[in-house]
């Protein structure tokens, strides 16, 4: 439908969509109506109906019948724009770095491309806000930016919050293109880490050289300041840690960098498969998860093993718990599944609503704008023809800042 | 159903977008049955202009054109300053499967009618439309040694079973072409021509084989008839006799041995082979073959090879260096399909002279010429532009017209169908508000079969 | 990859536990008596649920269901309050559970899936878990015209034991196999059938020549000529008949024919598979020509359902690919276009089947239930699971419901079959206690990561930190790839030539 | 009449035989001054004047338009047909004989590539047949900085400019797996560097002296590159932008131009409505050619597809003449036929933008140096 709609456009009226599709005034104001309207902070609210104006939500009243004027859309429930922190839309091997394993001052937002037609299907499976970050080809690859997934387009127009994230990576990726050098070096792989070990010591010494650099010019190297940002605390460090013995290497890192006083990294492990692995040291870490799509068989990157029950175990633990499909645009693996999935292995509806919608945004700093339905918030809105998450029930209505992504009326 | 919504709503693009001639969506396709055309110029053929004339469209066919001609009741009117027939691309792969079209092990049985992509989309159709190109020339393995049997394809907003005029217009083949990135090697290039010439040969030997079997075996029939006649008249005496002889043997205590039956082995059809059997029809002029073919070296030796084929149709398509040749292709009237687009280099061997001028100097020395787009995915929109510029090096508008057209129509065996406007014709003509192929005229309507697909 | 690689592993280890419950098999009452008792039972789609209902199964059929169905005293009883029975889903054609599916001559009608299935094939033994109990194993989709198929149960130690309907059906691919375009696709068809006729007209040639000559013979060494009585039987086919086959003796028919000729008589089903919209065509013109349209099944790519107006029209059923949601690029705006397959041709009704994912955790249950989630009725989702399929394979009578009389293939849930957080609990086929999630260790070991020690998957899991085995590698390369993919669709939905392609 | 138009045919003859390689200009030839009298001229603002007269003097124009009075004993050479501006293709190869950058190296600002070119090579014919007399060569887009554009003449071997823009390009081939930088950040991050304490051709290129040509493909590489321009205030225009009409408001931001083309038969309606609605916004174009890859006769090709689609011909003419000399930064010498500027014209059969019209003659510097066969 929406499809459709934008489909027109573009294919008929150059002129209008070329000045961004969403350029030509349209309506931002909304009367939805749900028979649940799930807020994801508050209790859910029976047949209540949520006011949207100028792409702010107003409020949200219970009790109501909901009405049927231009400006009012029902749905079985309504819950709020759902967060994927590790969506991997919009930022290609072109926006990573690989002339230095060790890139923090990379903004990963110069090269997001906010025409791939992925963020059209991201916006309408219900993933309303986005953390994108490089590819993960370097030890340290730069600052991730948090995006609306449809609006303007424009990367700042966009932006919800810009180098919110410092993004690194253990494990076998940041090596695997890297070779020793045999006779004289002809590239810059070369150089760089080919095993977990090199790649440990890549980021333990950025952050020694950090710290070396405080308040020191000549020790100063670009993207120091973005590492110190990090040992101070004030910038989430997120890492991609697959499997078990990734996981320990950054919670060991952290602790090494607390014991040595060099600071108090806030860890955000992403594509965490085995965090099921070693609950009590994960626990210990009081790190914040993020856990890849469910991968139907358990095996999945980076030789890890997954299982059902991950999601549920780290909830237990007391952790921030997020969801991701790692942009996936298969229906069956969105994000919307894969808190299915979530449940399925035990979670309960209320922590996986908000685990895909107000933990992500916390973890990454943006709930004072997105995650859950409040008034003052952003009017990002997801509508359910049933109860979400079911694998028998589905998106079909989509609310970016008051805008309507996805139409859940029927078309004729 | 999303989609199905979707695509109606993006069947409407075009209009929205202005410069292509509005498309109506197939709704107005099925509008009235009777269209009455007057125009300022009727173009009857290259040549033969009806000045404010008119044409009376029903049921998808022509049935009236001329100067004092009156509207009937109902009839949908629709005026211009100039109406012609639509355009044929005659070397195209517009709505033809990609893999079929660059398909390299095809087989002369390979037919093109298997491989035409029904679900192009609508609106690239409409472009095509838009552009006056109402019908094309497809063919299956169109750059293989042996391509298939070609289609002249109808282009229709949505193909119905009307879309194909022609399934066997034509056979295709190609010598000398750059393969696999393999260039000017003559001894390939002969070689290829030596097989071509070959299975045409073969086709020929085909077909003779199947006329002596017939002969054959209409003797045999009537030989054994006889026979069998005189056996039957004989019956009786062949019992007495053999009754005769087991008694004989029977007291000579020998064992009885009936007498040994000869008779004339029944002759055996040829072997069936899908291949001669289209061969067979090209060697025999049922189907012209078109050989894409560029340098001299082959032209000259292909058409040395073919001339013994009396009956045999051969079409060029390319012919860069078709000038060298150019009186014996006149001479035998074998026309040339020219592909006038603006070549950059570097460019395969084959094309190394190409120019746009081919079209123009080939008429001069009395080849006819046709026009079309090499092939080329998407370009068949382009002909007209394409066709303009070869008039621009010096190809007479009259004959690109009529390459666009009647010639085209002729050469492809749906002259009878399509290529002018003429009573019993097919209604696939054009409206315009200026003259053919000048580039600041404008096609207000395209009628295909009757139905008007473009302007309202 | 990766995937395949766990599937190989697992099975290895599973091999033993199935072998020990197939060992077990025949004990378990192989002609006994079984009842269910189950909070629930879904007899069938659209029915209303039972409450407390019970089965009752007797040598393998199902002989009574109903809230109050007797059970027999002498009746082995599982007792499943909280549990929802229902019927035992059915794949409608599946390429799986084959060393290996695609046999590369061009045309083999005389090759037979039994030669290639493999019981102990980590397939069957998950189709078992995720409650499939028929399954119609078909040779692959890369072939002209391939083997002949038949239907199975995920259970038992042999081809023969598993074995439900042999003789299923033969594969035809209107989609280019390997090296193939449309166009040639289209011709080699083609050309299988004319030299079927060819084949066959010599045939009674030879046969008419031979009997002239034999009574000319006899006219002339006078003996009395003794009648001609008809050796084979009249050729029967929609399409087209060869005259005077009855003249021939069938054994004379080349064996590697006999398979074909019974297509165009319309003894056997096809499954005609098309790779795109416009195979559909082709496919529904060659099975009219040569007469088995009224036999033939479409076996759909995802996009085809752009030729749902042409199927309904042609009325034939279809079986679809596991892909429920078919996504393109608009070839002018390189939009992604969504549309949800199942639903169009529920519009058009055609009756269609779903299929399974390669992903065993995505079985039937899930695809019925995705379904329902993007349009589909809860009816007509079972129905594409279950009864339809059953139909399909003329199997209509025998399994797709839970109906006295039926073979007693009940799959027990513990919670509602569709829902996300419902689990397949027990299956019972044939009335035998098949499978039970309890001693299940793969669904164990996917929950909760745990695994027995010394099985082959425990093994492999422990290997996981050495670098360097197959998986790593795989895991690189995909990650290279989601690497240039999305370069590349810079470059797709970027500018270039969409339009192009497409045409 | 006859006699005049004998003696220019053998002043120009003299003028051939004098350099075979390529005609001399007019200057060291004959015909020093002469008038064209032509039943049509076009301007370059799409205005058409009847009877004109366009009148040459040592290889300039003196006058143009009509009723412009023809001194006693010039020689007036009739022309029953349009004379129009030499056109101009803004993007291109010719004469490089393929050595169009060296990528061992991101930034090559000060490399020239008008110091390695091959004025005599055979490319420039081939576009002086087509009616072109000025091409902007440029160095090709695989270095972040490849170099500085030239622009020459197709006839005489005259340089206009021998840097014409600071070619910069944002496209990924530019980004490699072997040498800083691989990323589009890096590669922003490089310039901005080389923007905030300029020097050379960047410094030139600062201060407004020094347009820059900005290579791009994909549509969030020409936003990248327009709002780089904004954000540095930088002129100069986009090539390679295919779909730079659907982010027009950030390339009408910019303010920069747009070289379009060349297009091929079969490029996407898409691509063409692109260009249809930068004209419809009076984003200045010029059009591409990137010969020799595509011959001559594409330029004019490719601006008939665009009409065709719905491009003002207006507009179109315009690009083909004074907007693409403009946005060359040789507006004053060549592109239009105004008094002053250089004698560079074309006679052709017909409206130049109709196909169907045919290249008759072509002057440069007032030199004919194409057709004569009259």
């Amino acid at each position: 439908m929406s499809t459709a709609m934008r489909s027109a456009l573009a294919a008929g009226l150059v002129l209008a969509c070329s000045a961004g599709l969403f350029a030509q005034e349209e309506q931002r104001d909304w009367k939805i109506f749900g028979e649940k309207v799930y807020t994801a902070t508050g209790d859910v609210i029976e047949n209540g109906t949520v006011a949207v104006a100028g792409g702010k939500i107003r409020g949200v009243t219970g009790g109501t019948r909901g009405g049927d004027g231009k400006n009012s859309l029902r749905a079985a429930a309504v819950t709020p724009g759902m967060v994927d922190l590790s969506v991997r839309v919009g930022a290609g091997t072109d926006s990573v770095e690989q002339s230095r394993e060790v890139a923090p001052d990379m903004r990963t937002a110069e090269s997001v491309d906010v025409f791939d037609v992925d963020w059209d299907v991201q916006a309408r499976s219900g993933v309303t806000t986005a953390l994108v970050c490089a590819p993960d080809f370097d030890v340290i690859g730069g600052l991730g930016v948090v995006v609306k997934t449809a609006g303007p387009s424009g990367v700042r127009a966009r932006t919800v919050k810009a180098d919110a994230v410092l993004r690194g990576a253990i494990g076998s990726q940041p090596s695997f293109r890297n070779h020793p050098a045999f006779g004289r070096p002809d590239d810059f792989f070369s150089r760089r880490p080919t095993t977990r070990m090199g790649v440990e010591w890549e980021l333990r010494k950025a952050f020694y050289d950090a710290a070396a650099a405080r308040g020191s010019d000549e020790r100063a190297f670009p993207g120091s300041d973005e590492l110190r940002s990090v040992l101070e605390g004030t910038r989430p460090l997120m890492l991609q840690t697959w499997t078990t013995q990734d996981i320990r290497t950054a919670i060991f890192f952290k602790e090494e960098m607390e014991s040595e006083g060099l600071g108090h990294p806030r860890l955000i492990l992403d594509a965490a498969a085995e965090a099921w692995k070693e609950p009590d040291l994960l626990a210990r870490s009081g790190a914040a998860v993020v856990l890849p799509p469910y991968p139907l068989d358990g095996r999945t990157s980076d030789n890890s093993f997954m299982t059902l029950d991950s999601a549920k175990l780290v909830h237990d633990l007391g952790l921030p718990l997020a969801l991701s499909a790692h942009g996936s645009g298969d229906p069956a693996a969105r994000l919307d599944r894969q808190a299915g999935f979530a449940m399925r292995g035990g979670l309960s509806f209320e922590a996986a609503l908000q685990a895909v919608t107000i933990a992500p945004a916390r973890m990454v700093g943006v709930d004072d704008r997105v995650g859950s339905i409040e008034a003052g918030k952003d009017a990002d809105l997801v509508l359910w023809s049933g109860t979400p998450f079911e694998t028998s029930s589905r998106v079909i209505g989509v609310v970016i800042d008051g805008r309507l992504v996805l139409d859940p009326r029927p078309t004729e | 159903m999303l989609t199905l919504a979707s695509l109606v709503t993006l069947a409407l693009g075009p209009v929205l977008a202005g410069p292509l001639p509005s498309a109506t969506g197939s709704r107005e396709a099925e509008a009235p049955a009777v269209l009455f055309v007057r125009a300022e110029r009727v173009y009857v053929r290259p040549g033969e202009v009806i000045d404010n004339g008119a044409v009376l469209v029903r049921d998808g066919r022509i049935v009236a054109v001329g100067r004092d001609l009156v509207a009937p009741e109902g009839a949908r009117k629709l005026s211009g300053k100039v109406v012609c027939a639509g355009f044929v691309d005659a070397w195209s792969s517009f709505g033809l499967d990609a893999g079929s079209a660059d398909d390299q092990r095809t087989s002369p049985a390979t037919r093109t009618v298997d491989a035409l992509n029904e679900y192009v989309d609508p609106r690239l159709r409409l472009e095509v439309l838009g552009a006056g190109v109402t019908a094309a020339r497809l063919n299956a393995g169109s750059s293989s040694r042996e391509g298939g049997v070609g289609a002249l394809v109808r282009n229709r907003p949505e193909p119905g079973a009307d879309a194909v005029l022609l399934g066997d217009c034509c056979v295709a083949a190609s010598v000398g072409l750059t393969r696999e990135g393999r260039g000017r090697d003559v001894f390939d290039s002969l070689g290829e021509v030596d097989k071509l010439v070959g299975s045409i040969a073969d086709g020929l030997n085909y077909l003779r084989d199947k006329n002596d079997y017939k002969v054959d075996l209409e003797e045999w029939r009537k030989a054994i008839t006889e026979k069998e006649a005189e056996l039957e008249k004989d019956f009786k005496k062949a019992k007495k006799d053999r009754e005769k002889d087991e008694k004989e043997a029977e007291e000579k205590g020998k064992e009885y041995k009936p007498k040994k039956y000869k008779e004339d082995k029944k002759p055996s059809p040829p072997r069936y082979d899908e291949d001669k059997e289209v061969m067979a029809r090209v060697a025999n002029g049922e189907l012209p073959l078109v050989v894409q073919v560029h340098r001299c070296a082959e032209l000259r030796s292909l058409l040395e090879g073919t001339e013994r084929f009396d009956r045999l149709r051969l079409v060029i398509a390319g012919g860069s260096e078709a000038m060298d040749v150019a009186d014996e292709l006149a001479e035998r009237d074998i026309p040339v399909i020219v592909w006038p687009a603006p070549l950059g280099r570097p460019r395969p061997d084959e094309f190394e002279d190409a120019d746009l001028g081919l079209a123009g100097r080939l008429e001069a020395a009395g080849v006819t010429v046709l026009l079309g787009t090499g092939g080329q995915a998407g370009a068949s929109r382009d002909l007209p532009l394409l066709a303009a510029l070869a008039v621009g090096h010096g190809l007479t508008r009259r004959q690109a017209l009529a390459a666009l057209t009647t010639d085209a129509a002729a050469t492809l065996d749906v002259g009878d169908r399509i290529g002018s406007l003429e009573t019993g014709k097919d209604a696939d003509l054009l409206i315009l508000d200026g003259e053919p192929l000048a580039s600041s005229t404008r096609i207000t309507h395209v009628i295909s079969h009757g139905d008007l697909v473009v302007g309202q | 990859m990766t995937t395949q690689l766990t599937n190989r592993a697992v099975a290895r280890t599973l091999q033993v536990t199935l072998l020990a419950t197939a060992l077990l098999a025949p004990a378990a009452l192989a002609d006994g008596k079984l009842a269910i008792k189950a909070g629930t039972v879904i007899t069938e789609a659209g029915a209303e649920p039972i409450e407390n209902g019970v089965i009752v199964i007797e040598n393998g059929r199902i002989t009574a269901v109903g809230a109050d169905a007797k059970v027999p005293w002498d009746a082995k009883v599982i007792d499943a309050p909280e549990m929802t029975a229902f019927p035992g889903f059915v794949e409608a054609y599946s390429p799986r559970g084959m060393d290996r599916p695609n046999e590369n001559i061009d045309v083999a009608p005389f090759l037979d899936v039994r030669d290639s299935i493999d019981p102990v094939n980590f397939y069957f033994e998950d189709s078992l878990r995720w409650g499939v109990t028929t399954i119609n194993v078909q040779q692959g989709p890369d072939c002209v015209i391939g083997g002949q198929g038949r239907v199975v149960k995920p259970y038992g130690m042999t081809v023969e034991a598993m074995t439900v309907e042999n003789n299923a059906g033969i594969v035809l691919s209107a989609s280019p196999k390997r090296g193939n375009s449309n166009a040639t696709q289209a011709q080699a068809l083609r050309k299988a059938f004319t030299e079927l006729r060819q084949a066959l007209e010599e045939l009674v040639q030879e046969q008419r020549d031979g009997d002239d000559r034999a009574r000319r013979e006899a006219l002339y060494q006078g003996r009395d000529l003794e009648g001609e009585k008809a050796k084979g039987r009249a050729m029967t086919g929609a399409g087209w008949t060869v005259e005077g086959l009855d003249l021939v003796p069938r054994g004379e028919v080349d064996e590697k024919l006999e398979p074909l000729l019974a297509l165009v008589e319309g003894d056997v089903p096809a499954f005609f598979y098309c790779g795109e919209p416009m195979n559909v065509h082709q496919a529904l013109e060659i099975a009219r020509e040569n007469g088995f349209l009224a036999r033939t099944t479409l076996v759909l790519d995802a996009s085809c359902w752009k030729a749902a107006d042409v199927i309904a029209e042609a009325g034939v059923p279809v079986v679809l690919s596991s892909e429920l949601v078919d996504r393109e690029r608009d070839p002018i705006t390189g939009e992604e276009i969504e549309t949800f397959v199942p639903g169009v041709f529920a519009e058009k009704g055609v009756p269609f089947a779903l299929s399974s994912t390669n992903a065993s955790t995505q079985s039937l249950w899930y695809q019925a239930a995705m379904a329902v989630g993007l349009g589909l009725t809860r009816e007509q989702a079972i129905q594409a699971v279950t009864s339809t399929p059953a139909s399909f394979l003329g199997l209509g009578k025998r399994v797709g419901s839970l109906e006295v009389g039926k073979e007693g293939n009940v799959v027990l849930f513990s919670g509602d079959p569709l829902s996300v957080t419902s689990f397949v609990e027990r299956v019972v086929i044939d009335g035998e206690d098949a499978y039970d999630r309890s001693t299940d260790v793969r669904v164990k070991q996917l929950l909760e990561g745990t695994q027995p020690p010394g099985t082959a998957a425990a093994a492999e899991l422990d290997e996981k930190g050495h670098v360097h085995d197959d998986g790593e590698v795989d895991t690189k390369d995909e990650k290279v790839d989601k690497g240039e993919e999305q370069s590349d669709d810079d470059k797709g939905s970027g500018d270039d030539d969409e339009g192009g392609e497409d045409q | 009449m006859i006699s005049t138009t004998k003696m220019l045919t053998t002043g120009v003859l003299a003028a051939v035989l004098a350099a075979p390689a390529y005609p001399a200009p007019a200057s060291d030839g004959g015909a020093d001054t002469y008038a064209v009298r032509a039943a049509r001229m076009l301007l370059a603002d799409g205005r058409e004047v009847e009877d004109a007269v366009l009148l040459v003097e040592g290889g300039k124009i003196r006058a143009a338009g009509r009723g412009v009075d023809v001194p006693a004993g010039v020689p007036v050479l009739e022309h029953d047909g349009v004379l129009t501006a030499g056109m101009i293709a803004c993007h291109g190869y010719s004469g490089t004989r393929g050595e169009t950058g060296d990528d061992t190296r991101s930034v090559l600002a000060e490399a020239r590539i008008a110091n390695a070119l091959d004025l005599g090579h055979s490319d420039f014919a081939n576009a002086l047949a087509a009616g072109i007399t000025t091409l902007v060569i440029t160095p090709a887009p695989d270095n972040l900085a490849p170099g500085s554009t030239a622009v020459v003449k197709t006839a005489g071997g005259t340089i206009l400019s021998s840097a014409a823009h600071l070619s910069l390009s944002f496209t990924d081939d530019a980004l490699r797996a072997n040498r800083y930088p691989t990323s589009y950040g890096g590669a922003l991050a490089e310039l901005d560097a080389r923007l905030a304490d300029p020097s050379g051709a960047f410094a030139e290129a600062v201060a407004g002296r020094l347009p820059v040509l900005f290579e791009v493909s994909s549509r969030d590489e020409t936003q990248r590159a327009a709002e780089f321009a904004t954000r540095h205030g930088l002129g100069g225009a986009l090539h390679g932008a295919r779909r730079a009409g659907e982010v027009l408001s950030a390339v009408q931001q910019s303010g920069l131009g747009v070289i379009v083309g060349p297009f091929d038969p079969g490029t996407p309606g898409r691509q063409l409505d692109s260009v249809v609605a930068l004209g419809g916004a009076r984003v200045p174009l010029a059009f591409g050619l990137d010969a020799p890859q595509e011959d001559g006769d594409a330029l004019r090709l490719s601006a008939a597809m665009c009409v065709r689609d719905g491009l003002d011909p207006a507009l179109a003419w315009q690009g083909l003449t004074s907007g693409g000399a403009d946005i060359a930064g040789v507006g004053r010498r060549v592109g239009r036929l105004e008094a002053g500027l250089d004698a560079d014209f074309v006679l052709w059969s017909g409206p130049p933008l109709d196909l169907t019209s045919s290249v008759v003659e072509v002057y440069v510097d007032g030199a004919r140096v194409f057709g004569g066969v009259r």
